[in-house]
C-alpha cells in the first residue's frame, strides 16, 4: 500500500533535487528551472497531504504555489531581458560587480 | 496494485527527468525534461485524486510557464550547449544528498491521518472541481483575489522591465543632457 | 501642570541644541537672543509651578519613563516639582535667565559665542535634571551633567598657555577645568558608594521609598551612607579639604562664574544634604561634622579672601565662606534656614559676579583691585549694584543677606555651640571687611587704573536692565523670610528658635550687626581714600599664609600632582603601552582582520550565496536533530 | 448536489478588508490616470500615493479588531502595529522621489502603481494567520519590489534585482516546502489551528517533522531579514538600489517579516520547543556580530548601513527568542525608531548622489565623498552625525531607546549572556558610525567638492526634518509608543 510517507519522502527528494540544481546552475535561466523543481516539489507533497487527510486545503495551498510560480517567471524573465540586453550573457560568474 | 504502480513508475520518471533537468548540459534536454516532469507531477495529481489541480498543472506550467521558457530561450538565444562552469560536481552531490537524506528522515516518521480534523473536508457529493471552485470562492477568495493582483503586478512589472523605455536610463544620463534632449 | 515641568526642564535643553547647532558658524546674535527667550520660558514655567504650589500645597509627580527597567533594577525616569525643588527650579531658572541676558553683551566680542550658549544652556539643563529629579539616579545623572558642562564652560577659553603660579595661580583655563573636574571625580566616588549603599539596603532609589524604608536600616548603614553623601557633597559645593578647584574655576567667563559658580552648581552639595534629610536628621554626629566643617570652611575661606587681590577670586572666596554657612546651618538641622540662605545668597552673589564681569569688561580684563579705584564715576550702575550686593553679604539690614545669615548664626547659638556661633560672628566682620575693602579698593579713592593706560567705560544699557532683577531681589528677599517658612515646612522639618534664643534674638541680631558694621568701617578707614601698601603687613607670615591660600594648591601638587604623575608616567611606560595598549590593539585588529575575512563570504557570486544558503538551511536542520537527540 | 454557503456581510466583517482595498484601487487608479493622460509629472503621482496610504493609515486605525472573511483575515494589535509602521514608512519614502535630479524609475507612473500594490501585499501578509495569504501576501510584495529595484536602470540595480529575486525564489520554496510538512504535521495552514494541534501532539507524534516544518519555514524568514547565513543577499541589493529604496527596503518588508516570523514562531517558543529557540538565538546572535564585524572593513557608506541593518535585524531577531509580551513589544518599538533614524540616514546618503561616480570607480557613497562635510555643508553634517549617533545607541536619541528596551527585555526574561553579547555588538558598532562623523568633521574635503547638496529638494528637506525631529525628540514620546504597542501586543496576546 502506498502511504502518504511515500509520496512526502518523493517530495522531499525532488526538493533536494531542486536545490542541487540550485547550486550547480550558474546560468540564470537554469538556475529559474530549478526553483521551479523546488516549488513542484511541495506542490506534490500538499495534494498527497490534501487527498489523505481529505481536506482540500492542501489543494488550495496548490493552486496558489502554481499561480506564485506563474508570476515569478514573469518578473523573472523580464529581469533576464534586462541583464542580457546589457551584458548579452545569463552567466551568474559574470554578474558580480559588487561584492565584500 | 494499480496505485502502487503507477507510483513507483511515476517517481522515478520524475526523479530521472528532473536530474536531468538540473544535470544536462543541453538546454533543449534540461528544458524537454522539466517538461515532461511537470507532466508526470499532473499524473501524480490525477493519482491522488486532485483532478482539478492536475489540470491546471498541465495548463499553467506545461502550457504557460514552459511556453514562456521557450520563448526566453529563443530570444536569449542560448546555443544548444551551455558553456557553464558548474560548481564541483562532488561538492553539490554531498550537499544534495545530505538534504535528501535529511528531508527524507523528516517524512519517514509516522503521521496518523486519522488524528488530523480537516478543516475543508472533502464529500463524496461534491466533484473535486466543484468542491475546489467552491473552497476558492468562499473560504480563499482574498487570497484569490490577492494572487489576481500579484499577477497583475508581475504583469506590469514583466512590461515595464523588458520595454523600450528601459534601453535608455535617465539614471545614467546627466540632467544637462536631458534638459537638451527634453527641448528637442 | 505636567506639561509645565516639561516646559521648564526641557526649554533649556532646546535652546542649548539650538545654539549648538549653529556652533561651528560665526557668531549670530539671534542665538543668543533665542536661548535667553527659551531660559525665561523656563523660568515663568517655574514660576507658574511655584504658584501652583503655594496655592494648592500639592506636588507634582511626573513619571516620563521606566528609564531603566533592567530585572529587578527599576529605575522611573520621574521628575518631581515640590517645595525644595520648585525654590531651586525658581532661582536657577531665574538666575540662569539674566546670566543668559548677561553674556549677550559680555560674550559680544567671543568668536565662539554661539557655543558659549549651547554649553551654558546645557549646563542649565543638567541643573534642572538634578534638582528635579524624583530619585538619586536622576540626581546623579545631573550631578554628573553639570560636571561635564562646567568643564567645559571652565576651560571654555582652551586655547590659552599654561603660565607657572607666580604669575597665575590657576595656571590656565584647561588646568582649572580639569582640576574641577577631577576633584569634583574624586568626590562623586564618594557619592556614588553612599547611592549604591542606599540601593544595597532599600533596593530603590526613589526619594520617598528609601526615607520610608530608613527605619528599618541600621544606625551603621545610615552613618556611613550620609558619610558617604556628604562627601560628594563636599567636592561639588568645594568644602575643604577639596575646595582648591572652586577659585581655581574663575578662569572661566564671568558670567559662568556668577551662574555655576555662585548660584547654582556649587549649591547643589547643599541641596543634597536638604534632599536628603531624613538620612542626615538620624545621623548627629556626621550632621555635627557637617557644622563644624561648614562652620570652619566659612572662617577658612573669609580669612583668604582677606588678602586677595583678585576681584573675583575675593568674591569666589566670599562663595566658599557662605556656602560653608548653609552647610552649618544645614548640619544643624535648620535645613529650611539653609535653603533661604541658598537662594539669598544666591541673588546677590549672582549680581556681584555680573558687578564684577561689568568692572573686568571696563578694565580690559585686568581683575587686581590694587590697579583700580576710583570707578565709580565711569561706571555708576555697577557700582550701584556691587555696592548693595556687598551691604546685602556683608548682612546689613533691611537686605537679603542679613536675615538670612544672622537666622544661621542664631541657630548656632540656639543649639549651644557657641564655639561655632562665635566663629561665626566673627566671619560675618571678616565678610564685611573684605567685602567693602573689595567695594572701595574698586570703586572709590585715587584712579589708579590711569597708570595702566586704560579707559573704563559702563556696560551696554540693557546688561544693566537686565541685572536689576537680581538687585531688587538682594534688596527684598529678606523680607519673605516667614512666608518662606510658611512655605516650605510642609516638606522640611520646622526648626524654631528656642524660647531663650527667642528673648535674646535681638541682642544677637546687634552683635552680628555691630560686628558686621565695625568690620565695613575698618574697610573704610583702611581703604576708602587710597590704597597704602605696607610692605610689612605683606612680607608678614601670616599675610603670606592667607595670599598663598594656606599653600595648599602648592602642597597638593607636591603631595598628590607631582608623584601621581611620575606613577602615572611609570604606569603609562610599563604597563599601559605594553599590557593595556598592546590588548586594545590586538583586539582591534582582531575585529579588523576578521571583518576583512568574513569579506570573502559576500563574494558578489550569486551561485556562492546560494550555497550559502543551502549549507545554512541544512546546518539549522542538522542542529534541530541533533537537539532532538540530545533531549 | 452542490449546496449553498449561507454567509451573511456580518460575518464576512467587510470592513477588515478597507485598509487594503484602499491601496489597491488606488494603486489601480494611477496606472487609469496614466492610460488617460500619459505624461503627466510625478509630483501629482506622489501627491496621490501619499492620499492613498494616509487614507489607508485613516482606515487601519478605524478599524475594529477581530476576524473576518471565513476567520481567514486576522486583525490583531500585532497587525494594527505593523500595519501602521509599514504606512508611515511608506508615507516617508514617497516623497523622496522628488529629487531636483532625474531619476528612471521615477518617470514611470508604474513605479508608483507597483509601490502601492507592495504595501498592499506587505499588508495583507500581516493581516491573517493563514500561511497561504502570508505566502500570497510575501510573493506580492517581493515581485513588486524586484520590479521597483530594477527600475532604477543601471546595472548595478539589476544584478541587486537578480540576486535578490533569485535568492527569494528559493527562499520561496523552502516556505513552501515549510509549510507543506507544518500541514502534513497538523492538517492545517492556520495558525490558530497548527497551535492546538501542536499543543495536543503526543510524545508518539513526529518531533522531527514538527521542527524540521518550522526550521524550513525559519530559513524563509532568515532570508527575508537577513539573517547569517542567509544574509548574503542583503549589502550588494542595498548597494545596487537607489538609496531612498535601500532604507524603505531595511525597515518595512522586515518589519512585515518580523510581524509574520512572531506569529509562527511564537507558537514553537510558547509550547517550550527548544531547539527552536535555540536555533533562532543562534542566527540572531551570530548575525549581529558577524554584520557589525563586515561592517567595520567597509568603505562605502551606503554598504556599512547595509551590514548595519542587517546587524540592527539580528539584534531584534532575539526578541523573538525571548518570547515575553515585553520582547514582542520591544521588535516594533525598536522598528519605529530605527524607522526614522535609518531612513533619515539613507535619505541623506539620497541626497548627497550625483549621477556619475565622482569620488570612486566601484561606489556612490565612499567615506571620502564626505570627508570634511562639516566644512561644506555644515547642518548637513550635523544631521548625519545625528543619525550615526542615535544608530550608534548613543542616548538619548531614539535608537538608544530601542536597543535598551530590548536588552531590558532580555535580562527580565533572564537571558542575561545575551544581553551582554548585545552590550558588546553596540560597542563594537560605534566604532564604523563614529568613522563616518570622523570623516565629517575632522578630515579635510577631498577635491573639489562643488556640491554635496547635489539632489537636494524641497521635499527631501522635510522628510530629513521629520528623521531629526523624531530621532532627537524621541526622549518625550518613546513611553507613549511603548504604552501603545504593548496594550496592541498584550491584547493580542503575544
Amino acid at each position: 500500500m502506498i502511504g502518504l510517507n511515500h509520496y512526502l519522502i518523493l517530495s522531499g527528494i525532488l526538493f533536494a533535487i531542486g536545490l542541487i540544481g540550485v547550486l550547480r546552475r550558474r546560468n540564470l535561466l537554469m538556475l529559474f528551472f530549478s526553483t521551479e523543481i523546488m516549488l513542484n516539489a511541495a506542490n506534490v507533497a500538499f495534494a498527497a497531504i490534501s487527498s489523505f487527510y481529505h481536506d482540500l486545503t492542501g489543494q488550495m495551498f496548490a493552486f496558489f504555489i502554481v499561480a506564485i510560480a506563474a508570476s515569478e517567471v514573469a518578473i523573472g524573465l523580464g529581469l533576464l531581458i534586462l541583464v542580457y540586453k546589457k551584458e548579452n550573457t545569463l552567466d551568474l560568474d559574470d554578474l558580480a560587480s559588487m561584492k565584500g | 496494485m494499480f496505485e502502487q504502480i503507477a507510483f513507483y513508475f511515476f517517481s522515478v520518471l520524475t526523479i530521472g527527468l528532473f536530474l536531468v533537468a538540473v544535470f544536462s548540459k543541453n538546454v533543449l534536454y534540461a528544458m524537454t525534461s522539466l517538461a515532461s516532469g511537470m507532466v508526470v507531477i499532473a499524473g501524480f495529481f490525477f493519482l491522488v485524486g486532485a483532478d482539478f489541480l492536475g489540470v491546471v498543472q498541465l495548463i499553467v506550467y506545461v502550457g504557460a510557464v514552459m511556453a514562456l521558457y521557450a520563448f526566453g530561450m529563443m530570444f536569449f538565444n542560448v546555443t544548444k550547449n551551455l558553456k557553464e562552469k558548474t560548481t564541483s560536481t562532488g561538492w553539490v552531490l554531498i550537499v544534495g544528498v545530505t538534504a535528501a537524506l535529511l528531508m527524507t528522515l523528516m517524512f519517514l516518521g509516522a503521521i496518523n491521518p486519522d488524528a488530523i480534523y480537516a478543516s475543508l473536508p472533502m464529500s463524496d457529493k461534491m466533484t473535486n472541481p466543484e468542491a475546489v471552485g467552491m473552497a476558492l470562492f468562499t473560504k480563499y477568495l482574498v487570497p484569490f483575489e490577492v494572487a489576481a493582483v500579484m499577477l497583475l503586478i508581475a504583469m506590469i512589472g514583466g512590461i515595464v522591465l523588458a520595454g523600450k523605455k528601459m534601453d535608455t536610463s535617465l539614471t545614467d544620463i546627466k540632467d544637462e543632457v536631458l534638459q537638451l534632449k527634453d527641448e528637442e | 501642570m505636567e506639561s509645565l515641568v516639561y516646559i521648564a526642564l526641557f526649554a533649556p535643553l532646546l535652546s542649548s541644541l539650538f545654539a549648538g547647532s549653529f556652533a561651528m558658524t560665526p557668531k549670530k546674535q539671534f542665538v543668543g537672543v533665542v536661548s535667553s527667550f527659551l531660559l525665561f520660558i523656563s523660568f515663568a514655567a517655574s514660576a507658574i509651578l511655584g504658584y501652583h504650589l503655594l496655592v494648592t500645597n500639592e506636588p507634582i509627580h511626573v513619571k516620563l519613563m521606566d528609564w531603566i527597567a533592567a530585572g529587578d533594577l527599576n529605575i522611573s525616569f520621574g521628575f518631581i516639582v515640590d517645595h525644595v525643588s520648585v525654590t531651586m527650579m525658581f532661582v536657577v531658572t531665574l538666575i540662569s535667565t539674566v546670566v543668559h541676558v548677561y553674556s549677550i553683551g559680555y560674550m559680544d566680542h567671543d568668536k565662539s559665542f554661539n557655543r558659549f550658549f549651547s554649553y551654558l544652556s546645557a549646563f542649565v539643563f543638567s541643573m534642572l535634571i538634578l534638582v528635579m529629579s524624583d530619585n538619586f539616579a536622576g540626581l546623579f545623572i545631573g550631578w554628573e551633567g553639570v560636571g561635564v558642562c562646567s568643564w567645559l564652560l571652565i576651560g571654555f577659553w582652551y586655547h590659552k598657555a599654561d603660565v607657572t603660579r607666580d604669575i597665575n595661580p590657576s595656571i590656565s583655563p584647561s588646568w582649572a577645568a580639569n582640576e574641577a573636574f577631577i576633584m569634583n571625580r574624586i568626590a562623586d566616588l564618594g557619592m556614588l558608594v553612599g547611592l549604591f549603599i542606599i540601593y544595597w539596603n532599600v533596593g530603590s532609589l526613589q526619594y520617598d521609598v528609601v526615607f520610608s524604608a530608613i527605619p528599618n536600616m541600621t544606625q551603621a548603614v545610615l552613618t556611613t551612607a550620609a558619610m558617604a553623601l556628604f562627601i560628594g557633597a563636599m567636592g561639588k559645593s568645594a568644602q575643604f579639604p577639596l575646595h582648591t578647584w572652586l577659585t581655581d574655576a574663575m578662569e572661566g567667563p564671568t558670567p559662568v562664574s556668577a551662574l555655576i559658580h555662585a548660584a547654582t552648581m556649587v549649591t547643589a552639595g547643599v541641596f543634597l544634604v536638604i534632599r536628603a534629610n531624613p538620612i542626615f536628621a538620624l545621623t548627629p554626629e556626621v550632621s555635627y561634622f557637617i557644622a563644624a566643617l561648614g562652620t570652619f570652611v566659612a572662617f577658612f575661606a573669609a580669612s583668604m579672601a582677606l588678602v586677595n587681590r583678585d576681584l573675583k577670586r575675593i568674591i569666589a572666596f566670599s562663595t566658599l565662606s557662605q556656602l560653608g554657612y548653609m552647610f552649618a546651618a544645614a548640619g544643624l538641622g535648620a535645613y529650611w534656614i539653609a535653603l533661604f540662605h541658598l537662594g539669598a545668597h544666591a541673588f546677590f552673589k549672582a549680581l556681584l559676579f555680573l558687578g564684577a564681569g561689568n568692572v573686568m569688561h571696563a578694565m580690559h580684563d585686568e581683575l587686581d583691585i590694587f590697579k583700580m579705584g576710583g570707578l565709580k564715576k565711569a561706571m555708576r550702575g555697577t557700582y550701584l549694584y556691587m555696592g548693595l550686593a556687598s551691604l546685602a553679604l556683608a548682612g546689613i539690614p533691611p537686605l537679603a543677606g542679613f536675615f538670612s545669615k544672622d537666622a544661621i548664626i542664631e541657630t548656632a547659638f540656639n543649639e549651644g555651640s557657641l564655639i561655632l556661633w562665635a566663629t561665626l560672628v566673627i566671619t560675618a566682620g571678616m565678610t564685611a571687611f573684605y567685602s567693602f575693602r573689595q567695594v572701595f579698593l574698586t570703586f572709590h579713592g585715587d584712579e589708579r587704573y590711569h597708570e595702566f593706560g586704560i579707559h573704563p567705560h559702563e556696560m551696554y544699557k540693557y546688561v544693566l536692565v537686565a541685572m536689576s532683577p537680581l538687585a531688587i531681589l538682594a534688596v527684598i528677599a529678606g523680607f519673605f523670610k516667614d512666608g518662606f517658612n510658611d512655605f516650605i515646612i510642609n516638606l522640611l522639618p520646622n526648626y524654631q528658635m528656642s524660647e531663650h534664643t527667642h528673648h535674646l534674638a535681638l541682642y544677637l541680631g546687634l552683635i552680628v550687626l555691630a560686628v558686621a558694621v565695625s568690620g565695613i568701617l575698618l574697610a573704610y578707614i583702611k581703604y576708602n581714600k587710597r590704597l597704602v601698601r605696607s610692605e610689612k603687613t605683606e612680607n608678614g607670615f601670616i599675610y603670606k599664609l592667607l595670599a598663598n591660600q594656606y599653600y595648599i594648591p602648592v602642597l597638593y601638587e607636591a603631595v598628590i600632582s607631582k608623584p601621581y604623575a611620575e606613577l602615572s608616567k611609570l604606569m603609562w611606560k610599563n604597563v599601559d603601552m605594553k599590557i593595556v595598549d598592546a590588548t586594545v590593539d590586538a583586539i582591534a585588529k582582531f575585529l579588523y582582520r576578521s571583518g576583512d575575512k568574513s569579506r570573502g563570504m559576500q563574494s558578489g557570486n550569486l551561485s556562492n550565496y546560494l550555497n550559502w544558503m543551502a549549507i545554512g538551511a541544512i546546518a539549522l536542520l542538522l542542529v534541530s536533530i541533533l537537539s532532538l537527540i540530545a533531549a | 448536489m452542490v449546496t449553498p454557503i449561507q454567509v451573511t456581510l456580518g460575518e464576512l466583517n467587510l470592513p477588515l478588508l478597507a485598509p487594503m482595498l484602499i491601496a489597491i484601487f488606488g494603486g489601480l487608479g494611477i496606472l487609469i490616470i496614466d492610460l488617460i493622460k500619459s505624461n503627466l509629472h510625478k509630483s501629482l503621482y506622489v501627491m496621490l500615493s501619499l492620499m492613498i496610504f494616509g487614507a489607508d493609515l485613516f482606515s487601519v486605525l478605524g478599524a475594529a479588531q477581530g476576524r473576518g472573511f471565513f476567520d481567514l483575515m486576522l486583525f490583531d494589535g500585532l497587525s494594527i502595529v505593523s500595519q501602521i509602521l509599514i504606512l508611515i514608512a511608506s508615507m516617508l519614502f514617497i516623497p523622496l522621489a522628488l529629487t531636483s535630479k532625474r531619476f528612471h524609475e521615477f518617470s514611470y507612473p508604474e513605479f508608483f502603481a507597483l509601490f502601492v500594490f507592495m504595501v498592499a501585499g506587505l499588508q495583507f501578509m500581516v493581516t491573517t494567520d493563514n500561511l497561504i495569504l502570508i505566502f500570497v501576501g510575501i510573493e506580492t510584495s517581493s515581485l513588486a519590489l524586484y520590479a521597483l529595484i530594477a527600475m532604477h536602470n543601471r546595472y548595478h540595480s539589476f544584478e541587486a534585482a537578480i540576486k535578490y529575486f533569485t535568492m527569494g525564489a528559493v527562499a520561496a520554496g523552502f516556505y513552501a516546502m515549510g509549510s507543506a510538512a507544518i500541514y502534513a504535521t497538523t492538517g492545517s495552514v492556520e495558525l490558530w489551528q497548527i497551535s492546538e494541534a501542536l499543543s495536543l501532539s503526543t510524545e508518539n507524534s513526529n518531533a522531527l517533522l514538527i521542527t524540521g516544518g518550522a526550521v524550513l519555514i525559519l530559513v524563509a524568514f532568515a532570508f527575508k531579514l537577513s539573517l547569517f547565513p542567509f544574509h548574503t543577499w542583503a549589502p550588494d541589493v542595498y548597494e545596487g538600489a537607489s538609496a531612498p529604496l535601500a532604507g524603505y527596503m531595511s525597515i518595512v518588508p522586515k518589519v512585515a517579516a518580523f510581524a509574520v516570523a512572531l506569529r509562527i514562531f511564537s507558537i514553537y517558543i510558547d509550547l517550550g520547543i527548544d531547539s527552536i529557540q535555540t536555533i533562532i538565538l543562534i542566527l540572531s546572535v551570530v548575525t549581529m556580530t558577524l554584520a557589525n564585524i563586515m561592517a567595520l572593513v567597509q568603505e562605502d557608506v551606503k554598504r556599512m548601513l547595509a551590514y548595519s541593518s542587517i546587524s540592527h535585524a539580528g539584534f531584534v531577531m532575539a526578541a523573538i527568542a525571548i518570547g515575553t509580551t515585553k520582547a514582542s513589544t520591544a521588535i516594533f518599538v525598536y522598528y519605529a525608531l530605527f524607522m526614522f533614524t535609518n531612513l533619515g540616514a539613507f535619505t541623506m546618503l539620497w541626497i548627497s548622489r550625483h549621477k556619475v561616480k565622482a569620488f570612486s570607480d566601484r561606489f556612490d557613497h565612499p567615506y571620502e565623498k564626505f570627508a570634511g562635510m562639516i566644512k561644506i555643508v555644515p547642518m548637513g553634517a550635523v544631521v548625519m552625525a545625528l543619525f550615526m549617533l542615535s544608530l550608534a545607541g548613543v542616548p538619548p536619541f531614539s535608537v538608544f531607546w530601542g536597543k535598551l528596551y530590548i536588552m531590558s527585555s532580555a535580562i527580565d526574561a533572564g537571558y542575561i549572556k545575551l544581553a551582554i553579547i548585545m552590550g558588546l555588538n553596540s560597542a563594537i558598532a560605534a566604532y564604523y558610525y563614529l568613522k563616518l562623523i570622523v570623516y565629517m568633521f575632522l578630515r579635510e574635503p577631498v577635491k573639489s567638492v562643488d556640491i554635496i547638496y547635489y539632489n537636494i529638494s524641497k521635499p527631501l528637506m522635510v522628510v530629513v526634518g521629520i528623521a531629526v525631529f523624531v530621532t532627537v525628540g524621541s526622549v518625550f514620546f518613546f513611553d507613549k509608543i511603548l504604552t501603545f504597542v504593548y496594550t496592541m501586543m498584550s491584547a493580542s496576546g503575544f
